[in-house]
């Protein structure tokens, strides 16, 4: 019951993004992916959700292949992702960019709710009870009739996480969840993933926030050149001399990591304000 | 068998020295403001009536008028339909410009049809006949029989388009518009002025259309108030086969759609062993449209659209 | 606190007055216009069928956000459908209601089949496609002699009749057109609030990330033609039946960017905006008949400003039919 | 009915009949739009006849009012506009439908409200479906192309003619009996290509023609594309004689084709030549005067109706609707296309054909039927 990469490759052209990944990931566990930029993280989150064609090699969850299928259809095997810039259903409510999500469940008897009032009610009121409860957990609440596009940027983060967990997904993909966020916010979030823990959820994580991959996660991947560099416990990466030496080039020390994550939460805290 | 075929390609490229003239304009604007301007085919007809107006005003008969008036009207309609493209943008698509991108469109539809009335208004509906600016002589080529008029549009259309060539890849005012095409934010963060691109743009786009205008009403000899929807409809299709907003993908595409307009009027009928007569010419035009669309979504020569930048955000 | 509370009670207040306000000139509009002479309830008929148009184009354009430009072709089909069923053409002569629902399956079929082709094209590309194929269907229909009668088209169409009742006079077409406007209107309303209707708006603002949450783009895209196409044909068969005559001129293209500008203008994705907008553009026309062609000049400068001054449209998204219900009861 | 309600009130009232001092004629065409040229200069012919009446004191004191309306050449703005006429009672007579297709759908709505029309759609079909309310006074397409085809026979000894037609429902039916008149007669038609209503092009189809060298090619559509064909016919060395319908009929004809390339070509109109009558040769002048251009291609028409309107109003028992419909039908006017009967169904009892060549800048009478 396992989401798995074999030998996976990606390449543009000639470019080579991605190659020859191979690795498991376990449900009840928090996986973080790091590596510095353009290290391909981003590319297996994309590839899995499959927003990315797999170039080469498979990605099976719980046995069954997902590379080759379309994106819904990995979607509904179980696969929810958010995106590195925030990609919400800006002119829809807060409550709306939940309650889409039953759209492959519910869609198969939308002929019923639109000419059957009695079941479309019943239907509304059972949507918008899950829904609400899953603000509720992100402090979204009192948002739920806004527009989604004129949320605060952390909020809009948080109703990204909030939309991928609507229908109650197998593997979870965060792709930079902190990025942007302020450090009142990153708070909030590392509580809020360690609370989303649970048996059966596989979560992935890509993030720069070494403070946030530190503390939250149980395993970590670290990426190097499209290459698998080393994988292992937080506690292993971190006194692991090949990844500092990888990661960080010459410097030797995960404050310069914190400083790079630093400049990358700056670069995307502008991209956030000109959006808004 | 060979006349035929010359004469036919002789009509094939002068129609689509006319189109891509048109297809130009639009792919431009679109290059800038990734905006439809449906307005661009009343400039192709402003063009003739400005050209028109010109020679009444300046020249008075068009008989034993020398070359060089000629392009002295040429030149002033041209320019004035330019600086009319200019003041449409300020006044119709700027206040536009941060909107959704249905509002420019449609706020050109507005100003086509305002032109068309308001030229019917002030020239009347009738159709006006047009000086030919070309003698009508006659060429024999190999049997095919190709006249003076088409040869003389070839040229100055292909003098007008090596004009824009350079123009677009050689001047600083090109190097403007390029940049402002490949990433408006950017150029912008780069201290580049956008407004005086898009003025650029809406000044050489309706320009160009207005020479086509005025080639086509010369060689038809003839010029109404609502020739500029057929023709700008024509050459909008041919900017989109080609790649809309790329230029030379303009240019190829509206002489590969006058090529499938004289072929299918050609042998439509004789391929289709008399089933289909030359009047679904239109439609087999669309089809090849829609085809190479299937085969190439953003046009023979647009950028395709890599995975990366597949972001699919509402536009409207 | 509560400052804000007296504010959006106030709002209300006035949201009540202007619902009641709103909703009262409709209800007596309605009503007045079969009294009216016959003129202006023709006037009234042209209109609820643009209305109808706007409906079903509406479904495409402002809930999926996809730009079509050839909607008229399904109104042409849903036309000659009756027009081939109903008249001496081949001597067919069957029942109003069942041309009906013929004419809504040949629709969305027709929608379904130009749906498919054009499923990946997005935008510019999108419209120019869906343009193309509403002049193939035009040129087609003006060539197919022997089908459609060419450009002389189709005259003499049987009158509509339902369970005896003949509908052919302007006031009985009239009755008709309301009761299907609203059935529509309702019908589709009840759609966008359905699950399938937020999949199209979650289409329309993100179809990537749609795709993220499971939306089989592809399916809901479909859907979103074939109900617009159905509802075009059956505009179609009613136009055909109240004119009695048909022929290709009525299906230009100009007619599909007419009902586009409607939607755009009145305010895209709303229902009350495509009645605004209808208002605009079909009755203002008609109102200002005696300045001739200075009311077409007025009308393209009158879309600039208007597109300018509101770029989204005169009624905004979110003032649906159910804002208006709701401000009525204070709610 | 509800006009015959309020005419017998007033009789009940008066006694005798009231006669208007002023009646309103519904004048209906597409003034704006692509065809506005067409529908413009054709109401302008009718109406310089009518200020010419109306400043000579009308008919018996009777004066006539145009309420003109613009329909589009779209068949619903068509029925808007017959409604608005039939709605208003002061409209006595309509000079209505400039094409068939709105004529199709407005017909009806005339016959329900018994409001008489001369209708301007030539097709064939329309007299033919009963209508009582309508009169055409213009010849019907069989008329107009029985003369070209028996011409292009015996005169020119043509064998082979080539059609082409615009598929509009003009363009197409008089080609087709153009087609069927030269084969009845003997000849073979080679072809038929149709090109769009929009077309300014030529010279595909011309250069397929050319390798089919007929004698004579029949081309069934309007200005300004009839002018363009010869143009361009002339210009790609195609040497058949052009054959072409009565939008031909006008000085544009021959002066936006260029004079060169148009000699010899011929049109066959319901008209006869402008030198005539002294009234005629009037016409031209006067509407040059009065509009500051040229008649357009149907504006003699628009003349004529207006001069079938004054033998209406001089014969018409009352001005009633009924009454001007009896008048219309039973009238025989002299007008500046020839005197004018209608047949029961309303079509021309005789309609008059003639055919001109271009000879110079000038039409010259080469048949007449």
């Amino acid at each position: 019951m396992t989401l798995v990469f074999h030998n996976l490759r990606k390449q543009y052209g000639s470019h080579v993004a991605i190659d020859d990944v191979s690795t498991v990931f376990q449900p009840g566990l928090i996986h973080g992916i790091i590596g510095p930029n353009g290290a391909g993280k981003s590319t297996l989150i994309n590839m899995t959700a499959g927003s990315y064609l797999v170039s080469g090699g498979r990605i099976s969850l719980d046995d069954r292949t997902l590379s080759g299928l379309k994106k819904y259809q990995i979607a509904n095997s179980g696969v929810a992702r958010t995106y590195q810039n925030i990609r919400l259903f800006d002119q829809m409510t807060v409550l709306e960019n939940l309650e889409v999500c039953f759209y492959p469940t519910q869609v198969g008897q939308v002929w019923r709710e639109i000419l059957w009032p009695p079941f479309a009610a019943k239907r509304r009121i059972n949507r918008r009870d899950v829904c609400m409860e899953l603000l509720s957990f992100f402090g979204l609440q009192h948002y739920a009739d806004a527009e989604a596009g004129s949320l605060p940027y952390g909020r809009q983060r948080m109703l990204e996480i909030a939309r991928a967990l609507v229908t109650n997904p197998r593997v979870l993909l965060l792709d930079e969840p902190a990025a942007g966020l302020n450090h009142h916010e990153t708070t909030e979030l590392t509580a809020r993933l360690a609370e989303l823990k649970s048996p059966d959820r596989i979560m992935i994580v890509v993030e720069h926030d070494m403070d946030l991959v530190m503390s939250v996660c149980d395993r970590i991947v670290v990426m190097h050149h499209g290459k698998l560099l080393f994988q292992g416990t937080p506690a292993e990466v971190q006194a692991s001399s090949d990844v500092q030496l990888a990661y960080l080039g010459t410097a030797n020390d995960i404050d310069d990591i914190k400083t790079a994550a630093k400049d990358r939460r700056a670069q995307l805290g502008i991209r956030a304000r000109r959006r808004t | 068998m060979l006349g035929i075929l010359i004469q036919q390609t002789f009509n094939a490229l002068t129609i689509g020295a006319i189109y891509a003239l048109i297809a130009l304009g639009y792919t431009m604007v679109y290059g800038v403001l990734r905006m439809i301007n449906f307005a661009h085919g009343e400039m192709f007809m402003l063009g003739a009536y400005a050209a028109f107006l010109a020679l009444t005003l300046f020249v008075g008969d068009i008989g034993g008028v020398g070359a060089l008036a000629l392009t002295l009207v040429f030149a002033v309609a041209v320019v004035g339909v330019g600086l009319v493209g200019v003041g449409i943008e300020r006044l119709a698509y700027r206040p536009l410009r941060n909107s959704n991108r249905l509002a420019p469109m449609l706020s050109s539809l507005g100003v086509s049809l305002s032109l068309v009335t308001g030229v019917q208004i002030m020239a009347g509906p009738q159709p006006v006949a047009f000086p030919s600016f070309f003698p009508a002589t006659r060429i024999g080529i190999l049997g095919g029989t190709v006249t003076l008029v088409q040869i003389g549009i070839l040229v100055a259309a292909f003098v007008l388009m090596a004009a824009l060539y350079v123009l677009v890849n050689r001047s600083r005012a090109g190097i403007i518009v390029r940049a402002v095409s490949e990433n408006r934010s950017t150029a912008q963060l780069l201290g580049i002025n956008v407004n005086l691109a898009i003025s650029l743009v809406f000044f050489f786009g309706p320009l160009l259309g207005a020479a086509g205008g005025i080639l086509y009403a010369s060689y038809y000899g003839i010029m109404t108030p609502t020739m500029g929807a057929v023709v700008g409809l024509k050459a909008f299709t041919a900017a989109i086969l080609g790649g809309i907003g790329s230029i030379p993908g303009a240019m190829l595409g509206a002489f590969i759609l006058a090529f499938v307009e004289v072929a299918g009027t050609a042998l439509l009928p004789v391929l289709s062993g008399g089933l289909l007569g030359t009047e679904y010419r239109d439609v087999l035009a669309f089809v090849i449209l829609i085809l190479v669309l299937l085969v190439r979504p953003a046009g023979i020569l647009g950028e395709p659209v890599s995975e990366e930048s597949m972001v699919y955000k509402r536009e409207f | 606190m509560s400052s804000v509370d007296t504010s959006v009670q106030m709002r209300m207040r006035g949201g009540r007055l202007l619902s009641l306000l709103i909703l009262a000139t409709a209800v007596a509009l309605i009503i007045v216009t079969p009294f009216l002479p016959n003129y202006y309830v023709r006037v009234a008929n042209g209109l609820l069928i643009y209305i109808l148009l706007g409906i079903g184009l509406n479904i495409v354009i402002g809930y999926a956000g996809l730009l079509d430009l050839g909607f008229v072709a399904f109104y042409a089909v849903g036309a000659y459908t009756y027009a081939l069923l109903a008249s001496p053409q081949f001597d067919l002569h069957l029942p109003f209601l069942l041309i009906v629902v013929i004419a809504a399956a040949v629709g969305a079929i027709t929608g379904i089949l130009l749906g498919l082709p054009v499923l990946k094209m997005r935008g510019d590309y999108l419209a120019i496609v869906t343009l193309g194929f509403g002049e193939i269907i035009r040129i087609v229909i003006n060539n197919l002699d022997w089908l459609t009668g060419g450009p002389k088209g189709i005259a003499r169409l049987d009158k509509a009749s339902i369970a005896g009742i003949e509908l052919a006079r302007p006031t009985e077409i009239y009755w008709l057109l309301i009761v299907v406007v609203f059935a529509v209107a309702i019908f589709v309303w009840r759609m966008e609030k359905s699950i399938l209707g937020k999949a199209w708006a979650a289409i329309r603002e993100d179809q990537d990330a749609a795709r993220g949450i499971g939306i089989n783009t592809t399916n809901a895209k479909l859907a979103a033609f074939a109900t617009s196409a159905t509802i075009g044909s059956i505009a179609g068969v009613i136009f055909a039946a109240s004119q009695r005559f048909v022929s290709p001129d009525s299906f230009a293209l100009q007619e599909s960017v007419l009902i586009v500008l409607m939607i755009v203008i009145g305010g895209i994705g709303n229902i009350l905006g495509i009645v605004i907008g209808a208002a605009i553009l079909i009755l203002l026309p008609e109102v200002l008949r005696e300045f001739a062609e200075w009311r077409i000049l007025f009308l393209g400068l009158l879309m600039i400003v208007l597109i300018i001054v509101r770029p989204a449209g005169i009624v905004p998204r979110t003032f649906g039919p159910e804002k208006l219900i709701r401000g009525l009861f204070g709610k | 009915m509800k006009l015959i309600a309020a005419l017998s009130l007033t009789t009940a009232l008066f006694g005798t009949p009231v006669f208007a001092e002023e009646i309103t004629v519904g004048l209906a065409g597409p003034t704006s739009g692509p065809q506005a040229f067409f529908g413009t200069t054709w109401h302008n012919g009718f109406k310089l006849y009518i200020d010419k009446l109306n400043a000579a004191g009308g008919v018996n004191g009777v004066t006539v009012k145009i309420d003109q309306q613009d329909d589009q050449a779209d068949p619903r703005q068509g029925t808007l506009v017959a409604q608005k006429f039939c709605d208003d009672d002061g409209v006595i007579l309509g000079v209505v439908n400039f094409n068939s297709g709105v004529a199709q759908s407005t017909l009806p709505i005339y016959e329900d409200c018994t409001l008489a029309t001369m209708t301007f759609g030539s097709n064939p079909a329309l007299t033919q479906q009963g209508y009582k309310f309508m009169v055409r006074p213009v010849a019907n397409d069989f008329a107009g192309a029985l003369l070209p085809a028996e011409y292009a026979l015996q005169k020119l000894s043509a064998k082979t003619a080539l059609i082409v037609n615009d598929k509009q429902v003009f363009g197409q039916g008089i080609s087709e009996i153009f087609g069927k008149n030269f084969t009845a007669g003997g000849g073979k038609v080679l072809d038929t290509l149709s090109v769009a209503p929009t077309d300014v092009d030529f010279s595909a189809v011309l250069a397929q023609i050319k390798s089919k060298n007929p004698d004579v090619i029949y081309l069934g559509a309007v200005m300004p594309q009839l002018a363009l064909f010869a143009k361009q016919m002339h210009e790609q060395g195609v040497k058949a004689t052009l054959m072409v319908p009565d939008g031909g009929y006008t000085p544009e004809f021959i002066s936006q084709a260029g004079q060169a390339n148009v000699q010899g070509a011929t049109v066959a109109v319901q008209a006869p030549p402008l030198d005539a009558t002294p009234a005629i040769a009037d016409f031209a002048t006067q509407y040059k005067a009065k509009y500051g251009q040229d008649a357009g291609p149907y504006s003699i028409y628009g003349y004529a109706q207006g001069q079938i309107l004054e033998a209406v109003l001089k014969s018409t028992k009352g001005l009633t609707r009924e009454d001007m419909n009896d008048a219309l039908h039973a009238v025989k006017a002299d007008t500046a296309i020839g005197v004018l009967e209608f047949d029961e169904k309303g079509d021309l009892k005789v309609a008059p054909s003639y055919l001109y060549k271009v000879d110079g800048d000038k039409f010259t009478l080469i048949g007449t039927k």
